[in-house]
């Protein structure tokens, strides 16, 4: 590049202090707060503070990777609170053999995560084969399962706790590979990928295409409905896995309240990482940020003994600026 | 005064039950629903999800069915005021279980029949009277509270709170939100742990967070019951199989297991006998010392 | 052709024929369904529900929507009720106050910040969920029983019950505002395309913050009737009646994209729902089946999925070009 | 002269995200006159529009209207001075009735209500201006684009404007509705009020203007009486260089040689669908551009989308290269080797948040992958050439289609197909919004791919583009095929008898 081309494109691309504010508001964002609980939380600078953030932010990274997806064609998905609990109903119940015997216990660890996860995304196709085939407004269509799917874990567990000591299930929760929490490498795995396909894959590109503009992507030859249905399934499908890594962590399985609000702490993740609601852009990484810093929001209004109506409005504010500051970058 | 009960063979009773989240909820619903079934009643059931305004349209359903007798478990002392005296105004009498109502609103003998339950603020105080007893120098508490707003939780933290207030050598360090819930009870429990590692005792509102709470302790390398002490409210199956395994220091009970008390106070009051205003039912008290004897006790 | 007309009275009258289904069945059904006492306490109870379905209709209408309503409810409620000794119209004007002031900061956010309602009002619906629990220091806050604030919600006037004569008026008003006003039209403009309206010289910005004030208002409203209907302001009720609400407005036929929405179907909506529940708790008392208030939450979720099939397949009939 | 003027504009500079769309432009308008403004594709005529009604804000300039300093910050502003403005994409409000749309904003009341009884009238009383019947309870929705054009120039002209701007207002509407359109604008002129009219279409601005300013790159160029500046002329102010054109032609569209066409590759056979389609037959052959004349709302657009499966068809049956064709959906069609250039680019055509690259590959994306893995190079190669091949006018591949003037917006869209090296071209108003020079490269292009072997079908409004690029032409009217003709039937007298009273017996 000679150095009269450099001169326009800089002419062009005036640098915007906002820009790099929107670009990167999260990470920096994220670092402020880890500086503010360096100097004002007591024993912050541990290993094991890592791991508790770590491990409490799984469930909703998992959960938000799907909803990150649904929400860039456009849509919503209310229902993953409910689906993670009917995951949760489902597994105990399989593993512990109360539908059907099995021997094994590894068979049976495996049946109940198959079929647990297996439902979930059944289900999330449900939601999906409403919203694409009755053309359905997705916060509505998921409404149904938001407010019938905890009614049918109810229904199933009686509303009764399960609870289990099972360490072959719960390696899903609280066992290590490499000293690294096994849920945080499903956490991982599933950012690495869904982060993957958005950016190389034709799916990817034909999500980005329906949320920006669905009546032009139809008639490009992308299979809308194919792909909206499918979008729905994964969201169902790592709501499943949430459910089993909450399950899995505290020995017990409660219909009533595995997942309960977790629609709008994934949807906040999501919002806080940059990805428009409104559809047409996607960023996986920026939803892995969002969620660390809503974690990480809550750890330090907790651990420096904020009360909880104190620390809702605190958690507002933080939303609000977060998105604010992104909103800023990209308008100016 | 409080309308009459017919002396009748069985009765179409009604219970208006707060929200059915929880187990301590789901047992003394099936307390009830046994009871009516033993006597061969009919029960009309209503639960509010957790809404005070909801439980007070389904009380007003019972009456507009024409219900003989109403039990409310009302969710707040002075939002049900309203439904106790429609029921009143509808000629019907109610019994309260297990959380009562503003008495400068309405009276026990006058609006209603009667209080049935425990006292929230008590059992708070008969934990914090355990731990000043038993301490053994652990004096650093944290304290995870019920769902904020509830009265079981404001309740159980200043009956608690009072007592350690007044023992100047003890110190509550965090005192936070857990929802009554076990996920999110651990997931507090490990943050205050984490933040406040001098912590040595966790007094939890409810079971199901103590449980959560005992992950916590673990997750963070200590032994819950050496390390940390922990205490409880409620004092279900699970709870008290805790104590026993040393896992859970105590916990005092708040037993669900309505049914037989309250339909009987049903018939003693149709049969004219007077009821008295508050009737506190006894609580047990597990330690180290009476759990396993009374494990097979625990509801 | 008049394939949105079509939908649209599809979406309207769909709506009251369910309504008068549903109201058939529980008088067949149920002894006393139709009785007096049953009609004033339904009547009673839902008049908060449609006051906060109103204003959330007008913000559907823009393209919007509010999450916050139940939350500020609530705040609302405890403000009425700390302004209860002052009397009746003390409490409404502190709960509604309240509640213009969270939807004028919610319409801030959403004209001037440009962040999306969802989100916008996600916040908002914690800040005020917690401003309620400070205000109120965890607790229910009582009410004075002495000022005639408690008439608002218990009283009756001319036989009918004052909270549903205030939700009526509220209708009215608002059924003036959308049909007869230029601002009501304009809401259905900006929600039917913003940047038309504003090409068009709309003042698209007011327009939405009216709509955002006039929710928060609303639900302020709901809130002085919550704390003067059972006596206290309480904090932490309105958990999920946003939800009940945007169903409400969504079986009334109002488009969730903007643009179209009728408030008289809206109410018809807001029974619909709320009926249910009481046709529900019917059943209970029947003895024949003893629904669990699980099977309660499963059978709601299937009349719901039910409604906007048959709403959606009707007006899909009527719309070949996709 | 200086007091007839009734706007003045100097000096105005624009800038988005840094890139300038007006350099210090200037735009004068007299009283009473009707004046032309016209540029290429991105030259900033849009731009310069919604800085005046306040749409946008301007970086620098001053702006005086009607002898006063004029600065607004909203359109509503402007409309309240008395610029009442069209703007270029059709903005209505798309679920609202035909009243609402002409009448918010200036809504007649009684006891401080609306008083829909007087609005319908109003909204009627203009249409009729227009020889418009309509339902005006009904939504705008419904109606086809040329009278949602129409009810648009009708909403500006019932505020009593001291200045009526029109951008491209002729683009969805066919000849008559154009002279309909004329007589109006003349009749305001009549009355004192100015009118700024900006179109692609030269001819146009001879019938009705008095004089033009040409814009260039951001920059005003020229400002003439029309009457003193020849066609040619004004072409190489616009273009910025000379250029030599074929006289006697109207498009770029050259001669062809009829023996190259090949075999019968498309045929429909009484396609129908709604009221919209009733009896449709038409066949193209490879080699072949058929062209669809007709008036609007003949059904021309919904036949291309029955042929293309974007709608169901309700009856007909349709061959392809002599074998049974039944697509059902715009995949089966693409697959089979067609393509479909819409003729609604917002709506239809541009994903606006995706980058120029992405919108070209959209349709072929899934051909260029291996195993579903997005094949950056291989796309990357695809893109650049068609960038050059259409001289699509963009910072690069990955700038944002929506940064993009609407006549770049369309090559883009022209790429999207042509990469997927179809067999069957269906151009849906191809040249519509799009300026001189960028009209005859499209039309040159399309020229050159059916010289290729590629069969084409041309709808277009635009009759000299028919006659001179069609080697077929099919009228129709009111969803019925009235009348096919060969080049040589195909003159505008023939076309125009067809199109207005043709009947289905002259087809066959
Ligand atoms: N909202 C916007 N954001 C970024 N760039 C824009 C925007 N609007 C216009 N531009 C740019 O400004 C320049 C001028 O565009 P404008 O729409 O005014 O052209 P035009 O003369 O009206 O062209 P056409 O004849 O195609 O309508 C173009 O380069 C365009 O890409
Ligand atoms: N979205 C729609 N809703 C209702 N009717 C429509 C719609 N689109 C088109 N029509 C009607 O269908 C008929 C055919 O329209 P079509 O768009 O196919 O005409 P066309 O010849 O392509 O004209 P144009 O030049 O406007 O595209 C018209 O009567 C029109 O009013
Ligand atoms: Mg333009
Ligand atoms: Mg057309």
């Amino acid at each position: 590049m000679t150095d009269a081309t450099r001169a326009t494109v800089i002419e062009r691309r005036p640098i915007n202090p906002f820009d790099l504010l929107a670009r990167y508001g999260t990470v920096i964002a994220l670092v402020l707060l880890i500086v503010f609980n360096l100097i004002f939380t007591t024993n912050f600078a541990t290993l094991q503070t890592l791991n508790v953030n770590l491990t409490q932010v799984c469930t909703i990274v998992i959960v938000a990777v799907g909803m990150t997806l649904v929400i860039a064609t456009g849509g919503i998905d209310l229902s993953v609170g409910s689906l993670m609990s009917i995951s949760g109903a489902l597994a105990p119940m399989v593993f512990m053999s109360k539908l059907f015997p099995i021997g094994n216990i590894y068979l049976a660890v495996a049946l109940a995560i198959i079929i647990a996860v297996g439902v979930a995304t059944l289900l999330g196709l449900f939601n999906g084969w409403l919203i694409a085939r009755f053309r359905i407004q997705p916060i509505i269509a998921t409404l149904v399962l938001f407010i019938a799917g905890r009614g049918i874990a109810q229904v199933m567990t009686n509303g009764q706790l399960q609870t289990f000591k099972v360490p072959e299930f719960q390696f899903i929760g609280l066992g290590r590979v490499l000293g690294i929490p096994f849920q945080v490498i499903v956490m991982l795995v599933l950012v690495i990928i869904a982060a993957w396909v958005i950016r190389k894959t034709v799916f990817g590109r034909q999500i980005l295409a329906i949320g920006g503009n669905e009546k032009a992507s139809g008639l490009s030859g992308i299979a809308v409905k194919k792909v909206k249905l499918v979008v729905y399934a994964v969201s169902g499908f790592c709501a499943g896995i949430a459910g089993l890594v909450v399950i899995a962590i505290n020995s017990a399985s409660d219909a009533n309240l595995v997942g309960l609000g977790m629609e709008l702490d994934a949807i906040a993740a999501v919002a806080v990482g940059g990805t428009l609601l409104s559809g047409g852009r996607a960023s996986i990484i920026g939803t892995l940020l969002g969620a660390l810093t809503i974690q990480l929001v809550r750890y330090t209004l907790l651990a420096n003994g904020v009360p909880d109506s104190v620390a809702q409005v605190a958690q507002a504010v933080i939303i609000i600026a977060a998105v604010w500051v992104q909103q800023q970058g990209r308008s100016a | 005064a409080v309308p009459p009960l017919a002396k009748k063979d069985t009765y179409k009773v009604g219970f208006a039950q707060t929200e059915s989240n929880n187990p301590w909820r789901l047992a003394q619903t099936a307390s009830m629903q046994d009871e009516a079934k033993k006597r061969g009643w009919q029960l009309v059931y209503t639960d509010a999800a957790g809404s005070a305004a909801k439980q007070v349209s389904d009380v007003n359903s019972m009456i507009a069915q024409g219900v003989d007798l109403i039990f409310l478990a009302p969710r707040e002392e002075v939002p049900l005021i309203p439904a106790i005296m429609a029921a009143k105004g509808a000629g019907i009498p109610v019994i309260l279980l297990d959380r009562n109502v503003d008495q400068s609103l309405a009276k026990a003998g006058e609006d209603y029949v009667c209080f049935i339950g425990s006292n929230f603020i008590e059992e708070g105080q008969r934990v914090g009277d355990w731990l000043v007893a038993n301490a053994n120098g652990k004096t650093n508490i944290i304290e995870l509270e019920g769902t904020t707003g509830s009265s079981p939780a404001n309740d159980r933290k200043k009956g608690f709170d009072d007592v350690i207030a007044a023992n100047p050598d003890f110190k509550i360090l965090a005192s936070q939100t857990g929802d009554f819930n076990r996920d999110l009870g651990r997931q507090v429990a490990e943050t205050l742990l984490q933040a406040h590692p001098e912590a040595n005792v966790i007094y939890a509102h409810n079971d199901e967070m103590a449980i959560g709470a005992i992950s916590a302790v673990e997750a963070a390398g200590k032994v819950p019951g050496t390390d940390v002490l922990i205490l409880s409210i409620d004092g279900g199956k699970e709870a008290v199989g805790l104590v026993v395994e040393g896992k859970i220091a105590a916990v005092v009970e708040c037993n669900p297991r309505f049914g037989p008390k309250a339909f009987d106070t049903a018939v003693a009051y149709a049969n004219g006998e007077t009821i008295a205003p508050m009737i506190i039912n006894p609580d047990q008290f597990y330690d180290a010392t009476n759990a396993k004897e009374l494990l097979p006790t625990a509801y | 052709m008049t394939r949105i007309h079509l939908a649209r009275m599809v979406g309207s009258y769909g709506v009251l024929i369910a309504l008068a289904l549903l109201i058939l069945f529980g008088y067949l059904r149920y002894e006393n369904f139709l009785g007096l006492f049953n009609i004033m306490s339904v009547l009673r109870y839902n008049s908060m529900f449609a006051l906060v379905a109103l204003g959330m209709c007008f913000v559907i209408m823009t393209g919007g929507i509010d999450l916050s309503v139940g939350t500020v409810a609530a705040l609302g409620s405890v403000a009425a009720a700390y302004a209860s000794p002052y009397g009746p119209v003390a409490g409404v004007v502190a709960g509604v106050a309240v509640g213009l002031v969270v939807g004028l900061i919610n319409a801030v956010m959403i004209t001037r910040m440009h962040i999306m309602p969802f989100i916008a009002t996600l916040a908002s619906m914690l800040a005020a969920s917690g401003t309620a629990l400070l205000l109120a220091n965890n607790r229910s806050v009582p009410v004075s029983y002495q000022s005639g604030f408690t008439e608002l919600g218990q009283g009756n006037f001319i036989g009918l019950p004052i909270p549903a004569i205030i939700a009526t008026i509220a209708f009215i008003l608002g059924w003036l505002v959308l049909n007869y006003t230029a601002t009501g039209r304009g809401v259905l403009a900006v929600g039917g395309s913003e940047e038309s309206a504003k090409l068009m010289g709309l003042p698209a910005d007011r327009i939405k913050t009216l709509a955002y004030v006039a929710s928060g208002g609303l639900a302020g409203l709901a809130g002085v009737v919550l704390a003067a209907q059972f006596g206290a302001g309480q904090p932490i009720e309105g958990v999920g009646w946003e939800l009940f609400a945007i169903a409400s407005v969504v079986v009334g036929g109002t488009l969730l994209t903007g643009g179209v929405g009728s408030v008289g179907a809206t109410l018809a909506g807001v029974l619909l729902l709320g009926i249910l529940f009481t046709v529900l708790n019917f059943e209970n008392g029947l003895g024949w089946i003893s629904l669990s208030a699980y099977w309660q939450s499963v059978i709601r979720g299937a009349f719901l999925l039910v409604v906007v099939i048959l709403q959606a397949r009707l007006v899909a009939g009527e719309t070949t070009r996709t | 002269m200086g007091e007839d003027l009734l706007l003045a504009m100097a000096g105005v500079d624009k800038r988005f995200a840094g890139i300038p769309a007006l350099i210090g432009a200037s735009f004068e308008v007299r009283r009473g006159e009707v004046h032309a403004l016209i540029g290429q594709n991105g030259a900033g005529k849009s731009t310069l529009i919604k800085v005046l009604t306040g749409y946008h804000k301007k970086d620098a300039g001053s702006v005086s209207f009607d002898g006063k300093p004029f600065e607004v910050t909203s359109p509503q502003q402007a409309q309240a001075s008395g610029i009442s403005t069209i703007y270029q994409e059709i903005n209505l409000v798309p679920y609202r009735s035909i009243t609402e749309n002409i009448c918010l904003g200036r809504e007649k009341r009684r006891f401080g209500l609306l008083d829909w009884g007087a609005m319908h009238a109003e909204a009627e009383r203009l249409l009729a201006r227009f020889n418009i019947k309509a339902d005006v309870r009904r939504p705008v929705m419904e109606f086809s684009t040329a009278t949602q054009q129409m009810v648009a120039i009708a909403r500006a002209i019932g505020f009593d404007a001291k200045l009526v701007i029109m951008d491209e207002p002729t683009s969805s509407l066919d000849e008559r509705e154009v002279g309909v359109l004329f007589d109006v604008i003349r009749q305001l002129k009549a009355e004192g009020v100015s009118v700024v009219f900006v179109s692609h279409k030269l001819d146009e601005l001879y019938a009705v203007c008095d004089r033009v300013t040409i814009m260039r790159d951001g920059r005003t160029v020229r400002v003439a009486e029309i009457s003193g500046i020849g066609k040619l002329d004004l072409v190489s102010s616009m273009l910025g260089r000379e250029i030599a054109r074929v006289e006697g032609h109207a498009t770029a569209f050259t001669d062809r040689d009829p023996a190259k066409l090949g075999e019968t590759l498309f045929a429909a056979e009484h396609l129908s669908a709604g009221s919209a389609v009733r009896d449709v037959s038409f066949s193209i052959r490879r080699g072949e551009i058929a062209g669809f004349a007709g008036l609007l709302g003949a059904g021309r657009t919904e036949t291309a989308r029955l042929a293309f499966a974007a709608d169901k068809r309700s009856g007909g049956t349709m061959t392809l290269g002599g074998a049974p064709y039944d697509p059902a959906s715009p995949i089966d069609a693409i697959a089979a080797g067609l393509g479909f250039c819409t003729e609604d680019r917002k709506a239809e055509g541009i994903v606006p948040d995706m980058s120029v690259a992405e919108n070209m590959m959209l349709a072929l994306m899934p051909k260029l992958a291996k195993s579903g893995i997005i094949d950056e190079a291989r796309q990357r190669v695809v893109v650049e050439k068609f960038i050059k091949a259409l001289s699509i006018k963009c910072s690069g591949p990955n700038q944002k289609i929506r940064e993009l003037s609407g006549g770049n917006q369309q090559k883009v869209l022209l790429g999207r197909w042509l990469a997927t090296e179809p067999r069957l071209l269906i151009l849906d108003e191809p040249t519509r919004g799009i300026d001189v020079g960028a009209k005859g490269e499209i039309q040159a292009l399309i020229k050159s791919l059916a010289d290729d072997g590629l069969a084409v079908l041309m709808i277009s409004s635009e009759l000299e583009e028919v006659i001179e690029g069609a080697d077929r032409v099919f009228v129709l009217r009111e969803g019925l095929t009235v009348s096919e003709m060969t080049r040589a039937e195909a003159s505008e007298d023939a076309i125009m008898a067809a199109m207005a009273e043709g009947s289905p017996e002259a087809a066959r």
